[in-house]
């Protein structure tokens, strides 16, 4: 079994309002190997995006990680410097952000803020740096390589920023890419022209690939693990195939009736009942049981834990058991 | 045949750039190229191309967020491009757009309920208090809790700020939504609520939307009609059975057949498309395809084909496909 | 870019037209007689010699023949002679242009080289009692006059009142670079801080709350994620990204230096243009009044100007 | 003056290495031109007084000197001054000066278009001037005229050379060629004026310093700390607060001399002010000490009559306690006229002084307490003096003196005529007229007293001005100054003229 | 409640209410509390220090600096006050506007506003005096027109930036009225700009007053004011150093209020709190 690179472990992340604190995300724990791609996927505002800001150490003020670690080939990294920290990011750990336009320097033409990545990490100069820039652009399927690196980020529409934003990431050969839904913006060719050279990259460099995505199309392309979250919790976390095919969670079952695909036709969609409870109002225990389908008193109590139902597939769930073996019924 | 709301005829959108502040050169990026084609009542109209086609350009052109270079959009008739201030504001009374980075269009200094009640409090008649309970009907309609209501926009995550957006586009009974990437950041549950919603009050109020989107089985399921851009130029429109079904122009057949999940179904045996999106500011001067296009002939290098009707309904824009009349007379 | 430039000097002609047109008809409004002023007040005048002296003067002629002769000594290169100091009006401004923007060319350094840096902390160390001194420091800074700022200087550094025994500054007095370059530069030394004081406060202040600003933005988050270390970030973006506000400061600052240092050069003794300005107000001495206005109108649009097209190289939405 | 420990000039001259090659001047204003003829300010004339010389000076103990002149006497006629020159005179331009520069020089004030100062007074006195020979010519008046030397020796009637003034490529305003003790050298606008020594100067070993440069100084606390800083050597109008500091000084000295008077002009045209019992009642009213202790800090001294300073001609002291400070005597007047319940007025002065300013606060002040509601207006300069010389005020605040020790002075204060600067608006008396007219063209100095004695008693009892004090005209040197002197009284004005002895040591 | 309790967490809002209402106090109840006339001359008594019946000593004239302190505070604080609101709402209005709408309009606004720009001040000032008199009223006047050109510019430029984010773009798609757009929205995101500058031509215009009123500009004396009294106490510096300590001591405490009270309320009203670095 190969290396394991990110290893997080009980993290609890909490938001601090001015008089409350909320814990946006609650004691999660996931491993990324080397040359892995691990798709995160998730409720909106289940925590996806606050837990990669924490392994980068990168959370807002008001936001802290109370507990838990995260460790980055075996070295803790909460308790970092930020001067330790700044040597690590885009060289060891990169990420590209969620809200690509927003993420760019909007007084910098892009191809500035890309060889500066580059001069960042690496000593060469300017003119090198250039046609690294240049050709990263291309990698990434940017048509008129040379105009878009002279342009500024309001010039760009919203899938060459991405790509943009893809293209520094990638700079510096990082271990680690953390991938806040990178392909949202850009149609089904370019989309799976990224995604190929992002497994193409990992395969050379046996980069581990944090993906965090909506789309379950894309992550039966590239994912090889899944980690399903819901309300700041992990639910469930399997292989691809089995998740994609066995999903024992009562909500990643429901995310996956969800799935919009190209023959459905119905005229209104299935999704999941309900809404996410208030942080305030969250059940004490299983944060899915306001909505589940399958829902007993004791789920509403105690906090299932983790269950393993079968070798690699975790599900926090009480019912799991019975939902494999098919007993449980909806 | 229904009402013709919005007819759109030659629109043309230039970008001028200027690479350099001090060189003089100077280049055109052709964003939107003589596009023309009609919106009907109650309808959806689906606009799907590649990344950096000209679709953002287009919604904003149309909606005079952009100062369009030439032609018009009449709408009910009138010319929007040549209103007068006071003309087009009432005229906005009845359009809302959700953008594409749904981050930059919330204003960072308005609490929700601000932004939310912004067109409540314009274009109706309700007290503060009626206001209130509507801006927590739209957050519950697109699964934001009520709690959320005094925050700001930068507390959210990213799809609970797209959602913010689709609130305040459906705020105060529209006639025209044109969503640019509206459920791209949510999870296929609430995508699915969101686009249940958003059909269903267009059943309920008989709303218009142009729905632009890279996720195909999205703008499937949503629209009527669909027309494809490519480059700036609309190659291709057909209503949604028949463009999925038999889709006529190159790029489009290429689109469709790099969906993700459709594995392999290639009924005509369609030829792929190679090569880049050509450079917009210097595009081929002839058909846009050019140079990508596997059927290419002699006459596509010279002269731009022409948007024809081929089957009822069925528009598109490329000599292997002469329009009826051409057929008929040839 | 060059017709945006030729466009805009235009404009900055016509702009100066205006000024100089309203000075004019304003200034001649206005009491005061140039020719009683001028032949002081010892001793009573002559009515005959009155006369004579508006005669030469060409007072006599009306309003518009006078400003009608004005505008075309302008378009000839000749802004008349000077009634107080009997030379051409071209030739007194002249000596006195270049030891203005020496003075404020200095200050706005200095001020730009305290306030940016100073700003930037004050920023970083928001709500922390740092930023709370640094408020009080700017406060104390701005609500001390420029005289007393000034006199304060001398009393120490060039009189030594409190006996520190610092190298002895010159108190006053200006002395061409030609002749001794070092004492030249060694009495620029107190004018220029003093100057630099009341500026360098609007830029802490301005450059404190436009760090902030920009200073939330996600971009910065994507930069370190990107590795950049924290201090470019600082000084490479995010000040970047804060400049439009403190330049239009500088340059509103750099605007009132050309015809707004009067107390600074009074302190110091320093023949500036403001100087000259105030004494021709003073004498009414209407073409020397013109001829500074045009030239102090000239170089605040061409700094205006300089600003705007700064604006669109800091941030090119600003284009 | 009263402190001056200055050594008077003629005592031994050190020796050229203890001395410093230039003396450095603070003067308070820049000249507004350097032509001689014209009197622009007593700053200028500190300049113009040593490159410029005319036929006689005033000197430090008040006299009257001669200077080019050889001597000049009164011819029987009474109308007749035959002026004989010095030997070896020269211009600056190596030229010599002969009486034709002098005919030059008279006949250039005499003519309106040189706009010279005292070219109205000359019209009035000068009949016309004879060259006899190149050193001898008469100067015929229009009538006898005992200030006519008096005029002779002031600073705007000096001798300049008729070949230079009359190239019209010269322009004396900005440039000078004279027959002083200085050469003009240098003048570099809004900073300084440079002159050096001419080594053909009349008197032998002057002048004692190699050069002299005059530093402009407008703001009074810059020009007391460049003395102070050793910037310069000398300044001139030390204000009385920077006196105060002086003169705890170590290192500076201060030469204080006591001359210029503020008053009070009105303008008598109607109104209240018209009646000479308001403008007496005024008179009482003033708190003379208040505004010498606002305005000057104390230094000056309070002036209860007319204006006459010892060594003046028909001096006695006889008026100078004409008016107390005496606010019943002041109410009971102002009943008298018919204003017990007072009126309102204005008073003009000037922002652009302190010290104008300050005379007119306390003022006001003392007139509230008699009942008169005063409002102070505080213009700029230029506006004050245009309104001033049209006689646009009620009540205005003058701070002026006379400009020759001869008695005549008063003329330019109490002929009738149009309003003029110095002048009460419309006052007009045609006994006072007269009674000038008799003291300027009187030659015995006992019937000139008489005359002044009535013309003085008829002044104050008309008060057509209020005389408040005299406030001091002060220069400041470093201790290391040597020869320079401040003159006595109105003289203060020309003691440029001892800049010829002065010398700093090193 | 909760709302007051973000301003008393904020350490510069605490300190310049602690300045700023005993200041008040005194603003309005000053006739009350003055312990001399202010206008009587003592002139035997002139620039005495501290002493029980003159507690800040007296000036050239022998007047109490107390008394004239207390009451010249008002002149000040009510010129600097009104000419700052006048510059303040009309360099704003041009300035957004200006920027936003851009073009011929906007272009053409900015270059009226440099032309008042390139008005030295004192020139300004005299021209207006010379013409219009002198007096308080002038005085805001002349003040809020040198002023107006400087919130002018510096709203410009903020809403040159601003004009081409997206939630200015989605204001006006949703047809919202220009003034909400300039008002609603532009408005406060430039506002902490503003506030600076407000709080700068505040301090600015007390150090004007005392700087103009050798023109006679401003309150009129023998009436006190604050900048008067700094300008005419420089002269007597070396005598009753605390006559121009006293009422500098007031302006320095004024500015440092109206600096602590902006820079508090400007982070105050900055949603995000949070700072990525
Ligand atoms: N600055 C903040 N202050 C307070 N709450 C915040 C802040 N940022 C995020 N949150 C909250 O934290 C939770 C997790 O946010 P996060 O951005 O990690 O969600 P996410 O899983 O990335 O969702 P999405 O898929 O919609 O991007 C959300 O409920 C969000 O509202
Ligand atoms: N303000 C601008 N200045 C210059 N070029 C621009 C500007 N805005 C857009 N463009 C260019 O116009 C073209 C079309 O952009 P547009 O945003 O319309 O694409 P899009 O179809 O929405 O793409 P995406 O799906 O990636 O959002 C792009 O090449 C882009 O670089
Ligand atoms: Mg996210
Ligand atoms: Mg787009």
């Amino acid at each position: 079994m190969s290396e394991v690179i990110l290893k997080v472990e009980g993290l609890t992340i909490a938001f601090r309002n001015r008089k409350e604190s909320f814990k946006a995300v609650e004691n999660i724990g996931f491993e990324l190997k080397k040359g892995e791609i691990l798709g995160i996927v998730g409720e909106s505002g289940s925590g996806k995006t606050i837990t990669s800001k924490a392994i980068l150490n990168l959370l807002p003020d008001n936001a802290g990680v109370t507990d838990g670690s995260i460790s980055f080939l075996g070295r803790e990294l909460s308790g970092l410097s930020e001067k330790e920290m700044e040597k690590l990011r885009g060289t060891e750990i990169a990420m590209i952000f969620q809200d690509s336009k927003m993420s760019l320097d909007q007084v910098y033409t892009v191809g500035s803020q890309i060889t500066e990545a580059i001069l960042t990490h690496e000593d060469i100069t300017r003119d090198e740096a250039k046609k690294r820039a240049l050709t990263l652009l291309e990698s990434v399927r940017i048509p008129n390589a040379p105009r878009v690196f002279d342009s500024y980020p309001f010039e760009l529409s919203g899938g060459m920023c991405q790509r943009v934003m893809i293209a520094i990431a990638l700079s510096c050969s990082p271990k680690i890419l953390i991938a806040d839904e990178p392909t949202t913006a850009l149609d089904v060719t370019v989309q799976s022209q990224i995604l190929d050279l992002l497994k193409e990259i990992q395969r050379a460099t046996s980069m581990g690939i944090l993906l965090i995505t909506h789309d379950l199309g894309v992550i039966s392309e590239v994912a090889d693990r899944v980690i399903v979250m819901y309300a700041g919790k992990i639910m469930e976390s399997s292989t691809k195939t089995e998740l994609l095919e066995n999903p024992v969670h009562p909500y990643t079952r429901g995310l996956i009736r969800s799935m919009l695909k190209m023959d459905t036709d119905l005229e209104v969609l299935y999704s999941i009942d309900g809404v996410v409870p208030d942080i305030k109002s969250m059940p004490e225990g299983c944060r899915f049981s306001t909505r589940c389908p399958l829902v007993m008193e004791r789920c509403r109590k105690e906090d299932p834990g983790i269950i393993s139902v079968s070798p690699g597939h975790l599900v926090s769930c009480f019912r799991s058991v019975e939902i494999v073996r098919g007993e449980a019924l909806e | 045949m229904s009402e013709v709301l919005y007819e759109i005829d030659n629109l043309t959108k230039y970008f001028k750039i200027r690479p350099k502040l001090f060189s003089g050169e100077k280049k055109v990026i052709h964003a939107v190229d003589k596009v023309s084609f009609s919106i009907l009542k109650g309808e959806t109209f689906g606009l799907v191309g590649e990344s950096g086609c000209g679709k953002s350009t287009l919604s904003r052109t149309i909606l005079r967020l952009e100062k369009a270079d030439s032609g018009s959009v009449l709408y009910k008739g009138t010319d929007i491009l040549s209103m007068d201030q006071k003309e087009l504001r009432s005229h906005r009374k009845k359009l809302r757009m959700v953008f594409q980075q749904p981050y930059d269009s919330l204003n960072p200094r308005e609490s929700v309920k601000d932004i939310i009640s912004a067109p409540l409090r314009l274009h109706t008649q309700m007290g503060s208090q009626e206001r209130e309970k509507e801006v927590l009907r739209l957050m519950d309609l697109v699964g934001l809790s009520a709690r959320y209501i005094n925050r700001y926009p930068h507390e959210f995550s990213g799809g609970q700020r797209q959602r913010i957006g689709i609130a305040r586009a459906i705020a105060a009974d529209p006639e025209l939504i044109i969503c640019d990437e509206p459920v791209s950041a949510l999870d296929v549950s609430i995508q699915s609520q969101v686009l249940n919603l958003l059909k269903g009050i267009q059943k309920e109020f008989g709303l218009t939307y142009m729905f632009i989107s890279h996720n195909l089985a999205v703008v499937k399921h949503m629209s009527d009609r669909i027309g494809v851009m490519y480059l700036g130029k609309l190659i291709e429109i057909a209503p949604k059975g028949s463009l999925y079904l038999r889709p006529l122009h190159p790029y489009t057949q290429l689109l469709m057949s790099a969906i993700p999940e459709v594995k392999v179904k290639n009924p005509s045996g369609y030829r792929p498309i190679t090569g880049e999106l050509p450079n917009p500011s210097d595009p081929p001067k002839g058909c846009r395809l050019c140079g990508r296009c596997p059927y290419e002939f002699e006459r596509c290098r010279e002269s731009s084909p022409e948007l024809k009707e081929v089957e009822p309904g069925h528009l598109v824009a490329c000599f292997l496909h002469p329009g009826k009349e051409e057929t008929s007379n040839g | 870019m060059a017709k945006f430039m030729a466009r805009r000097l235009g404009i900055a002609a016509i702009q100066i037209l205006v000024v100089t047109t309203i000075v004019f008809v304003l200034l001649h409004m206005m009491p005061g007689d140039p020719v009683l002023t001028m032949l002081g007040s010892d001793v009573n005048h002559d009515p005959a010699v009155v006369e004579a002296i508006r005669e030469e003067l060409g007072l006599n002629e009306s309003i518009p023949t006078q400003y009608f002769n004005w505008i075309k000594g302008i378009a000839t290169g000749n802004m008349g002679k000077s009634y107080s100091e009997k030379i051409p009006v071209m030739e007194a401004i002249a000596s006195r242009i270049p030891r203005t923007l020496e003075l404020a060319f200095f200050a706005l350094l200095l001020a730009c080289l305290i306030g940016i840096p100073l700003g930037v902390i004050s920023a970083i160390k928001r709500g922390s009692i740092v930023d709370t001194l640094l408020t009080m420091v700017a406060s104390l800074g701005i609500s001390t006059p420029v005289y007393v700022l000034g006199y304060l200087l001398v009393m120490v550094f060039a009189l030594d009142v409190l006996k520190l025994g610092l190298p002895k500054m010159p108190a006053s007095g200006y002395v061409d670079i030609s002749r001794n370059a070092a004492e030249h530069y060694r009495r620029l030394i107190l004018p220029t801080v003093t100057l630099s004081m009341g500026l360098a406060v609007s830029i802490i202040r301005m450059t404190r709350s436009s760090m902030l600003e920009s200073m939330s933005g996600d971009y910065v988050i994507a930069l370190r994620a990107k590795g950049v270390k924290r201090r470019k970030i600082l000084s490479k973006h995010i000040l970047r990204n804060s400049l439009i506000p403190v330049i239009t400061v500088i340059g509103l600052q750099a605007g009132t230096l050309i015809g707004g240092t009067v107390l600074v050069e009074n302190v110091f003794n320093w023949p500036g243009l403001s100087t000259l300005l105030v004494k021709a107000i003073n004498y009414r001495d209407y073409p020397l009044i013109q001829g500074c206005i045009f030239v102090m109108a000239s170089m605040a649009i061409l700094t205006n100007l300089s600003v705007d097209i700064i604006y669109g190289v800091l941030d090119p939405r600003a284009r | 003056a009263p402190t001056t420990p200055t050594t008077p000039s003629g005592t031994s001259a050190p020796t050229a290495a203890e001395i410093k090659d230039e003396v450095v001047i603070g003067i308070s204003a820049e000249p507004a031109t350097l032509d001689p003829h014209i009197q622009s300010g007593q700053a200028t004339r500190l300049i113009k007084q040593n490159i410029y010389r005319g036929l006689m000076s005033y000197q430090p103990d008040n006299s009257k000197a001669m200077e080019l002149a050889e001597k000049i006497e009164l011819q029987a006629d009474g109308i007749t001054y035959k002026v004989t020159l010095k030997d070896g005179l020269k211009f600056h331009d190596g030229s010599n000066v002969t009486s034709d520069d002098v005919k030059y020089s008279i006949e250039r004030i005499l003519n309106p278009d040189s706009k010279a100062t005292f070219g109205a007074d000359f019209r009035l006195m000068v009949d016309k001037v004879e060259v006899v020979d190149a050193k001898v010519c008469n100067i015929i008046l229009k009538k006898p005229s005992t200030p006519f030397l008096d005029m002779l020796a002031l600073p705007e009637t000096v001798i300049v050379s008729k070949a230079w003034f009359s190239n019209t490529a010269n322009d004396p305003a900005i440039k000078a060629m004279g027959n002083g003790p200085y050469v003009f050298e240098s003048w570099d606008k809004g900073r300084e004026i440079k002159v050096t020594a001419f080594a053909d100067f009349y008197k032998e070993g002057k002048p004692e310093s190699d050069a002299l440069r005059f530093v402009f100084y407008t703001d009074n606390a810059t020009r007391a700390n460049a003395l102070r800083s050793g910037d310069v050597d000398i300044i001139d109008y030390v204000p009385s607060t920077e006196a105060i500091a002086f003169e705890s000084a170590k290192d500076a000295v201060l030469d204080i001399s006591v001359a210029p008077i503020m008053l009070l002009q009105f303008n008598v045209k109607t109104g209240p002010l018209a009646d000479p019992k308001v403008r007496q009642a005024i008179a009482y009213a003033v708190d003379r000490e208040g505004v010498i202790s606002a305005a000057f800090m104390g230094r000056g001294i309070p002036i209860y009559g007319f204006p006459t300073l010892k060594g003046q001609n028909g001096y006695d002291g006889k008026y100078d306690n004409f008016f107390t400070e005496d606010l019943a005597k002041a109410k009971a007047l102002l009943a008298e006229a018919g204003y017990a319940n007072g009126f309102k007025i204005k008073i003009l002065a000037t922002s652009t002084y302190e010290m104008h300013k300050q005379t007119a606060l306390v003022v006001q002040s003392s007139l509230k307490q008699i009942g008169i509601d005063a409002e102070v207006e505080l213009p700029d300069w230029a506006t004050r003096i245009s309104r001033s010389n049209v006689g646009d005020y009620d009540i205005l605040v003058s701070g002026t003196t006379g400009n020759i020790l001869d008695m005549d002075w008063v003329t330019n204060y109490f002929a009738s005529g149009e309003p003029r600067m110095n002048s009460s608006a419309w006052f007009a008396d045609e006994e006072i007229d007269k009674l000038l007219e008799e003291g300027r063209t009187t030659v015995d100095e006992a019937e000139r007293a008489v005359i002044y004695d009535k013309f003085r008693l008829r002044a104050l009892e008309l008060s057509p001005f209020v005389f408040i004090n005299y406030r001091e005209q002060i220069f400041a040197m470093s201790d290391k100054v040597k020869g320079f002197q401040n003159m006595d009284g109105i003289l203060t004005y020309t003691s440029g003229i001892t800049l010829e002895n002065t010398t700093v040591a090193k | 409640m909760k709302k007051l309790g973000i301003y008393l967490e904020n350490r510069k809002f605490v300190i310049s209410m602690i300045i700023l209402i005993p200041l008040i106090i005194v603003v309005i109840f000053g006739n009350r509390i003055i312990p001399n006339d202010p206008l009587e001359m003592n002139t035997t008594m002139i620039l005495q220090g501290s002493s029980l019946r003159f507690p800040l000593g007296t000036d050239e004239f022998g007047r109490c600096i107390l008394s004239r302190l207390i009451l010249g505070i008002r002149p000040s604080i009510f010129v600097a006050l009104s000419a700052t609101a006048i510059a303040f709402a009309a360099g704003s209005i041009l300035g957004i506007l200006s920027g936003y709408r851009g073009g011929v309009f906007g272009n053409a606004a900015m270059r009226v506003v440099e032309i008042i720009l390139s008005f030295p001040p004192i020139l300004l000032a005299m021209l207006i005096v010379g013409l219009f008199g002198a007096g308080v009223r002038n005085l805001i006047v002349i003040i809020g027109i040198l002023y107006t050109p400087h919130f002018a510019r510096i709203a410009y430029s903020n809403t040159l930036k601003l004009r081409k984010m997206e939630y200015v773009e989605s204001e006006i798609s949703i047809g919202s009225s220009l003034p909400a757009i300039l008002f609603k929205t532009i408005f406060p995101n430039i506002l902490a700009s503003l506030i600076i500058q407000v709080s700068l031509t505040i301090s600015n215009s007390i150090l004007l007053e005392s700087g103009l009123s050798f023109l006679g500009l401003g309150v009129q004396p023998p009436d006190p004011s604050l900048g008067q009294m700094i300008g005419d106490a420089k002269t007597y510096i070396s005598f009753n150093y605390m006559y121009l300590v006293w009422p500098s001591l007031f302006l320095l405490l004024m500015i440092l209020a109206a600096n602590l009270l902006g820079d508090s309320l400007r982070d105050i009203l900055d949603p995000k709190l949070k700072s990525n670095i």
